[in-house]
């Protein structure tokens, strides 16, 4: 990655009916976005488990990107409230342990709304930026945090 | 290989309070099964023991070893290296070593401010701001203290684990049936379950074992236990708007505080498989919300004044993230 | 001239107590240090919790005495949110606490400090323990003592809804009452557990108090210091666990004082030292003067023998008799020796016992009224009961909203670390001499002044009453390891 | 490396597509299969391709005999959306003899080459993705579609022309159709038309031979004058409580002379059918060629119930059919499928009251104006103010009243322009009055509607483009007195313009029926933010829902004219057709299933199913899911705080290891 700024790692989450077709719209429109964000298929917003979240920030991911139908047009009826009620919840619980709640994001994004999604993605990218790297899990090789959070042996006691 | 033929049994504490052992010595008779079927050789509550004789045994000749307490310094991390190579089977025994359990949530702020805040208090007499020294040089020579480490871990996280047994503490009817087993195990009775696996714990969470009346939920409030008068007695308490842990707590405890009339706070852990405790908390209580605005979904979260406590309160650093950020910066 | 005597390599004596002894040239001693290794930071992170968590998150300081904890903060709770428990939950938690009680003290006299006088002094430590003490008096009474924890903790169950770590505490009562049923079992228990108490007097009696080499060993000088005492008492002077002011007697008895909970920062105050964790609370109208004892210095003591000696008596009448014997045998109060306080704590067995039927027969006891919802808006608070290892406070800070800006607690044994470091020090003067040292009198010497203390470091780090795991590095003027000696 | 030890007894093959040059052109697809290949070894892949059209029938080859040849047990395709070609090579490896479910389709055109520029950035976001494909496939299981059998009997809510058309299609393929209509006959607004657009063929001519074959039709079984209570059970076998209301008619004795509509002295205004111009009797039948023929009585107008005396309908009835003691009845029905064709609400004239209507006395709405052209109607055909004499000189007809305005409704519906020209058509044809009309943008696309327009124009009719301000009767100049003054910039000369009109006709936009949300809980399926009733895919699946076995038809979709609804009706019918006929239907396989042992019968996830497909156990206190009611959506598996709940297809395995893979590059140094 570049060294003088900083490439945020940012994983996305779509909902199949909706977000998912906004970007494969975004795409077939040909719109551009920074290549920062790796995106998830999920059924429904409703699936998005908070884990997946916490996973993907503790794994060294900078931010994470919720997107699901527009309220009211869950092609499930009402499953995207659920994920808007999680995600208030999570956001809450990460700033209590210290992780700026900008760096989960909910959009809402019909199948329609390739643009909408391009520009949500691009205005993402540049906050993730703008706050800097989260840290956690960067270069552990899967060994969870330790690697970076220990600087070995006898020298990660801290005095008193 | 044991002067008395009998296999070796060891107990340690490491970051705990205390209570795991006293739960061991709830069990009251059983403990005399433990002296019949096993020899002592090293369990610093019941007994004098000596670290020496520990070191000088062969690797892995200690059978069952019950591990209490997390990691909180480099010398508890040293003793749990000792006793994963002298023993057989190690159990993380009880919340702390399973998941860092209250002592855990130290691990919400960086050690420093700790150990400053405990030599700042009120009643502290300390002009000079003076705080522990790892090395000091008294008039008569050097003195010195163990470090602690940056962050409360988990036994596992330092050591491998053959079984985990949940609680704070460990229910003693669970630690009983856990001593029938291994001595079945023993005398070729019984089999031990597969490494890695949880015992002395149930596979469900603590409503299987709640007698509590439930119903579909909907949550229009959170509400403070003190502030709920009178509490339902047989009405589920999350349906009460009191935020029980239950629901993703696993079973084995036989559901205590609920009974008790007071909400489940989580010392069992996370329920089978479950990867984060407190993102399970998270996803369900927020699911079950009844409302759609969001100004509306934060009044009512408002309600969990809390949250990481709510939701990490003994899981901390057992969860993905471990710790929060300041504490890795 | 010292020859260096190695034992081992020092390794792995981790989380116990530490004790250093530095030797001057003539090979006497210079000092004793006595080290508590670890701090597990409840005063930060209790911060921004819930106030009515802390009764729960407490409990998890001392799995040996959380009944205490849970009480302190449950009072401090309550006083944060300036309500007032109706009185049938005040009743229910002394009843569970009294209970309690019976449990621990006999925990540490039959299991802990008990062996070294039914074992006697020189046993074998390996046999000095519960099991030891089984085999040694009997399956019989091995078996009552089993049965007077099992009792304690069926009654602490009941009411606290856990065996350990209750959880029914709350800001303004309880969360639950008792049926009559178990009003019933209860009041069986205790006036089990009353004879009990009786019981394990008589055997006191007949094993030390008869035996000269045991009388002169508790009124030898070397466990003996003349300092203050502290202890609760009720409104005529009495000794009380649950409620009342702390009194505060001087090393001749006579009362100075007695403080209400929250005025305990004009008495007490915490020295630092930089070579440990733990702090040394002193009396600060006195100050401290370094580890001595005497009218001049701050350092005072809290265990069952000092809640004995800043009291007047006992409210019941069986263990007020007992209180009687006590001073007489052992010429008036103020009682200065150490090693009575394990005959103190029998009294205070005995006293908790008479309480919890006591309390077991109030006619409110049943009552469902046991919760005051607060009202007002909450604060600051302060709660104080007596652990068995001395007095506990707890103090709370909260916002508007009852989450916790600022704590302060300070724990029964952390009373007692200046006189157990001074119990150190004298008990390595008498037995190290021109450089000679008599290894295992020392060792157990130590470990007696110990477990007269019964201190209780799951409370201040983590190791268990009277079981702290000895190391004693012993080095020279040079600084030199002279000498490893250690235990556990 | 991922953190997750690695799964060797599987043997992955990766497969990168150029899609010719939309993916080639922007990653480089070679270094992706290299790398693939190579680092992602020790995960189990054991062969990685590019391929210049993976989708061609040579790239499916290709994988179906690697499958055959090195024994490949998962398969991850790196190509376009998986919308366009999940199915394509999901089929490949059934072809091959692998579970189609074992195959991953990751997108890298549609989220790489097309929307990223820099080649570099570009390849390793589709390495990223591609890791992310096999981690996850590692964790997929061989899955096997649901089956249900299908109940062969059909309902249709609503008796438009779309529904009608639906009932039609159906039964003449000879299947049972319920056939509910709240009114008391079937018909809908198109019974209400004079002529329809463009051919200007009249209304009646063409639909009432259509409900004549529905009355008689053997297959159909025609409920009017009844709706639709609730809706249980699933796909293949809905059971359905359906209530007709007491028509207070014994319809087996009543033959529809309609001597009791002679005799009733109660008249009423009819504000349904003759848009409030016209009356009607409390007993009655909407209209002459009604179906069935049967009338109803208006139990809140008929002086018998209202004063319990009268009884002439009674009197005179020669069979004896009149029952005034007639109770509801409640109908269960068994069907396996249900088209909702519910259709429309016309926009409240009054909202926009800038224009006048109910407010001055000339101001009419286009229903009105259908009724007063039709021959049958309150004027006899004849166009003439609300005095009903006295004939208009000059018309001005609003288009887009209540559409495509802010204030209202975004959407245009789609009728306005070529009605307003029937309007135009039919006002100068019968008056010789001078006709405005006033439009935002003229919209007539579809077959012969553009011509209708050029023959309007020929005819002289004025087009003014702009938006009405206000339609006002307060004369300011010379000859505005008694006339309505419509104010409006006429955005082509850019002036503003007042022009006196002896009458004006709103052109208002459909909405969706005030009911319409309610209607859709009721048969769980989703409505638009507007209240439309959602397909389950605008453009390839118009008809269908996200509810399997609910197919919808007619302007309950949203907006459109009779072609266009008939068209749908029929769709919709053929839909329905295909499931009877395949006896049995095929689900997805993407379920939640709940672990009982695990499940501690919390109920937290029991509220949680828009299709009721959690059931709550009270005997043993645990919850369970019923495959064929569930559609996939995971939301229950995501709130199980026991973890009790797994979904297939998208479950928390597969996620996580996504997760990770996406993210492995971050924790390996990077490849030179």
């Amino acid at each position: 990655m570049s060294h003088e700024t900083f490439e945020p790692t940012i994983i996305g989450f779509t909902c199949n009916w909706c977000s998912y077709r906004a970007a494969d719209l975004a795409g077939t429109s040909r719109l551009k976005y920074p290549p920062n964000i790796r995106l998830i298929r999920l059924m429904c917003s409703g699936r998005l488990d908070p884990t997946f979240v916490i996973k993907a920030l503790a794994s060294g991911a900078d931010g994470v990107l919720i997107t699901g139908c527009h309220p009211g047009e869950c092609h499930y009826l009402e499953q995207n409230y659920k994920a808007l009620r999680r995600y208030l919840l999570l956001r809450r619980t990460l700033a209590a342990l210290g992780i700026e709640p900008q760096r989960i994001k909910l959009v809402w994004a019909s199948a329609a709304e390739g643009a909408k999604f391009a520009t949500e993605a691009t205005a993402f990218v540049e906050e993730i930026r703008a706050l800097g790297p989260l840290g956690w899990g960067k270069s552990t090789n899967g060994k969870g945090l330790e690697g970076i959070l220990e600087p070995s042996q006898k020298g990660e006691e801290v005095a008193a | 290989m044991t002067s008395n033929g009998k296999p070796k049994f060891a107990m340690y504490w490491a970051a705990s309070c205390g209570g795991c052992e006293i739960a061991v010595l709830n069990i009251h008779e059983k403990i005399l099964d433990v002296d019949a079927n096993f020899e002592v050789v090293f369990w610093p509550v019941a007994m004098d023991a000596k670290y020496k004789d520990v070191e000088a045994m062969p690797d892995g000749s200690i059978l069952l070893t019950l591990f209490n307490g997390g990691i909180r310094n480099s010398e508890n991390e040293e003793m749990a290296h000792l006793l994963r190579r002298k023993s057989q089977i190690l159990v993380a025994f009880g919340s702390c070593a399973c998941e860092g359990c209250i002592p855990g949530l130290a691990n919400l702020s960086p050690v420093q401010e700790i150990i400053t805040t405990a030599f700042h208090t009120v009643s502290t007499d300390n002009p000079d701001g003076l705080l522990p020294q790892p090395e000091w040089s008294a008039p008569e020579g050097e003195l010195h203290i163990p470090r602690l480490l940056p962050r409360l871990k988990t036994l596992a996280e330092v050591v491998e684990v053959d079984y985990y047994m949940p609680g704070c503490p460990p229910e003693s009817h669970q630690i009983a049936a856990v001593i029938d087993l291994v001595i079945a195990a023993l005398q070729g009775k019984a089999e031990l379950p597969p490494k890695g696996s949880v015992i002395g714990a149930g596979n469900s969470t603590v409503c299987d074992e709640c007698p509590r009346a439930r119903n579909v939920k909907t949550i229009t409030a959170f509400r403070r236990i003190q502030d709920v008068a009178p509490l339902d007695p047989t009405l589920c308490l999350l349906e009460q708007g009191i935020p029980c842990n239950g629901p993703a707590t696993r079973s084995g405890c036989n559901a205590r505080c609920p009974r008790a009339g007071a909400q489940c706070i989580g010392c069992y852990g996370p329920a089978e498989g479950v990867l984060d405790y407190g993102a399970r908390l998270i996803s369900a209580f927020a699911s079950v919300i009844e409302a759609r605005e969001p100004e509306e979904i934060e009044r009512i979260l408002d309600g969990i004044p809390d949250p990481a406590g709510q939701f990490y309160r003994f899981n901390l650093a057992g969860s993905l993230l471990k710790a929060a950020r300041t504490v890795w910066k | 001239m010292t020859q260096r005597i190695t034992i081992d390599p020092i390794t792995r004596l981790e989380g116990h107590g530490k004790i250093e002894i530095f030797l001057d040239e003539e090979g006497n001693v210079a000092n004793a240090y006595f080290q508590i290794p670890e701090l597990r930071g409840f005063e930060r992170f209790c911060v921004g919790r819930p106030v009515e968590e802390m009764p729960l998150l407490t409990n998890r300081i001392c799995g040996v005495c959380p009944e205490a904890h849970h009480m302190a903060a449950a009072k401090a709770a309550d006083a944060v949110y300036h309500v007032d428990p109706p009185p049938t939950a005040k009743k229910l938690r002394e009843l569970l606490y009294s209970a309690f009680y019976v449990t621990d003290h006999t925990t540490h006299f039959y299991a802990l400090g008990g062996p070294d006088f039914v074992m006697g002094p020189d046993a074998p430590v390996a046999e000095r323990n519960i099991l030891g003490v089984i085999h040694k008096v009997g399956l019989e009474i091995g078996s009552k003592v089993i049965q007077a924890r099992k009792y304690g903790h069926t009654v602490v169950e009941m009411i606290g809804g856990r065996k350990v770590h209750p959880c029914t505490s709350i800001p303004g009562g309880l969360t639950k009452g008792i049926t009559e049923e178990e009003r019933r079992q209860i009041e069986e228990m205790g006036r089990w557990a009353v004879e009990f108490a009786q019981f394990s007097l008589k055997l006191f009696n007949d094993i030390v108090l008869s035996n000269p080499e045991y009388v002169d060993l508790i009124l030898g000088d070397i466990y003996t210091h003349r300092t203050y005492y502290i202890g609760t008492v009720d409104a005529n002077n009495r000794v009380n666990f649950y409620d009342g002011m702390v009194s505060v007697v001087d090393p001749n008895g006579r009362r100075i004082g007695k403080y209400a909970p929250h005025e305990y920062t004009e008495w007490i105050a915490e020295h630092v030292e930089p070579w440990t964790y733990l702090k040394f609370p002193y009396l600060k109208k006195i100050g401290w003067k370094g580890f001595v004892d005497g009218e001049d210095s701050g350092v005072y003591c809290a265990t069952p023998l000092s809640r004995l000696n800043a009291a007047d008596g006992m409210a019941t009448p069986r263990a007020q008799e007992e209180y009687e014997r006590f001073y007489a045998t052992l010429g008036g109060k103020p009682v200065h020796q150490r090693l009575a306080t394990h005959w103190a704590r029998l009294i205070e067995l005995l006293y908790a016992a008479e309480r919890w039927v006591e309390l077991a027969t109030d006619p409110e006891i049943t009552s469902p009224h046991v919760h005051n919802p607060p009202t007002a808006t909450p604060t600051e608070g302060v709660g104080i009961v007596e652990a068995p290892r001395g007095t506990l406070t707890h103090h709370y800070w909260t916002d508007e909203r009852g989450i916790l800006t600022r704590v302060n607690l300070i724990v029964g044994t952390t009373n007692n670390y200046a006189p157990i470091s001074m119990s150190i020090q004298k008990a390595a003067r008498s037995l190290i001499r021109k450089g000679t040292v008599i290894t295992e009198g020392l060792l157990n010497r130590i470990e007696m002044a110990f477990r007269a203390y019964d201190p209780c470091f799951g409370c201040a780090t983590h190791s268990l009453p009277g079981q702290m795991p000895l190391e004693v590095t012993i080095r020279n003027a040079a600084g030199e390891i002279v000498e490893v000696l250690k235990r556990g | 490396m991922s953190g997750k030890n690695g799964h060797p007894q599987e043997r992955i093959g990766v497969y990168v597509c150029h899609c010719g040059s939309n993916i080639a052109g922007t990653v480089d697809v070679e270094q992706v299969a290299q790398w693939a290949a190579s680092r992602l070894q020790h995960r189990g892949v054991v062969i990685a391709r590019d391929y210049k059209f993976m989708c061609s029938s040579l790239g499916q080859e290709l994988i179906e005999k690697d499958i055959k040849e090195l024994g490949l047990t998962r398969v991850v395709v790196a190509a376009c959306s998986p919308h366009l070609h999940e199915n394509t090579f999901r089929t490949a490896c059934a072809r091959a003899g692998l579970n189609p479910y074992l195959c991953e389709l990751v997108s890298i055109r549609e989220q790489v080459s097309w929307v990223h520029t820099d080649r570099t950035a570009a390849t390793m976001k589709a390495q990223a993705i591609v890791a992310g494909g096999v981690e996850r496939v590692l964790h997929h299981q061989p899955l096997e579609p649901l089956r249900v059998p299908i109940h062969e009997a059909t309902l249709v809510v609503g008796g438009g022309i779309a529904g009608i058309q639906a009932a039609l299609e159906i039964a003449d393929a000879g299947y049972p159709v319920y056939l509910v209509e709240r009114e008391p006959s079937i018909g809908g607004h198109m019974a209400q038309f004079d002529k329809t657009f463009p051919t200007l063929d009249c209304a009646a001519c063409i639909l009432t031979p259509k409900m004549v074959q529905v009355g008689e039709h053997p297959n159909i079984t025609l409920l009017t004058w009844s709706e639709v209570e609730k809706v249980e059970g699933f796909v293949g076998n809905f059971t359905v409580t359906v209530r007709k209301k007491a028509r207070k008619v014994n319809t087996d004795l009543c033959t529809g002379c309609g001597i009791c509509q002679e005799k009733c002295p109660k008249k009423v205004v009819d504000e349904v059918y003759e848009a409030g111009l016209g009356y009607r009797k409390a007993v009655y039948t909407p209209f002459p060629q009604a179906v069935p023929k049967y009338p109803v009585i208006d139990v809140a107008n008929c002086i018998y119930f209202e004063k319990g005396t009268c009884k002439a309908c009674e009197k005179f009835c020669p069979t004896g059919a009149i029952d005034f003691n007639q109770q509801d009845e409640i109908l269960t029905l068994q069907v396996g499928n249900i088209v909702l064709a519910t259709g429309y609400d016309i926009f409240d004239a009054r909202r926009a009251s800038n224009y006048g209507y109910g407010r001055l006395a000339n101001v009419f709405t286009s229903l009105e104006m259908e009724r007063m052209c039709n021959a049958a109607g309150p004027t006899g055909g004849k166009i003439v103010l609300r005095d009903g004499k006295t004939v208009p000189k000059t018309v001005g007809i609003i288009h887009c009243v209540g559409s495509r305005d802010r204030n209202f409704n975004n959407y245009c519906s789609v009728i306005c322009c070529m009605q307003s020209l029937k309007f135009a058509h039919l006002v100068k044809e019968r008056t010789g009055a001078t006709v405005y009309n006033f439009y935002i943008d003229m919209r007539t696309p579809f077959k012969d509607y553009d011509e209708f327009y050029q023959r309007v124009l020929e005819e002289g009719t004025l087009f003014v483009r702009g938006k009405v301000a206000e339609v006002t009767d307060a004369a300011r100049l010379p000859g505005e007195e008694g006339k309505l003054i419509i104010q409006v910039e006429d955005t082509l000369i850019g002036k503003q313009r007042r022009i006196p009109v002896d009458m004006v006709i709103l052109s208002v936009g459909l909405e969706p029926r005030r009911d319409a949300k309610e209607v859709a809980r009721k048969f769980g399926i989703a409505c638009s933010a507007n209240g439309w009733f959602t397909e389950r895919h605008p453009k390839l699946d118009p008809v269908a829902t996200m509810t399997e076995g609910i197919f919808i038809a007619g302007c309950a979709q949203g907006p459109k004219d009779i072609p266009a609804s008939v068209a749908q009706g029929a769709a919709a019918a053929a839909r329905v057709l295909g499931k009877i006929r395949q006896k049995e239907i095929t689900l997805e396989p993407i379920r939640a299933s709940i672990d009982e042992s695990k499940c501690s019968g919390c109920r937290i996830c029991n509220g949680l199913c828009p299709f009721n497909a959690i059931l709550f156990h009270e005997d043993r206190m645990v919850s369970e899911i019923n495959p064929a009611l569930c559609q996939g959506c995971g939301t229950c598996v995501a709130a199980c705080p026991a973890g009790a709940i797994s979904g297939t297809g998208f479950s928390n395995e597969q996620i996580l290891a996504q997760i990770e893979g996406l993210l492995l590059l971050n924790l390996e140094p990077q490849p030179a």
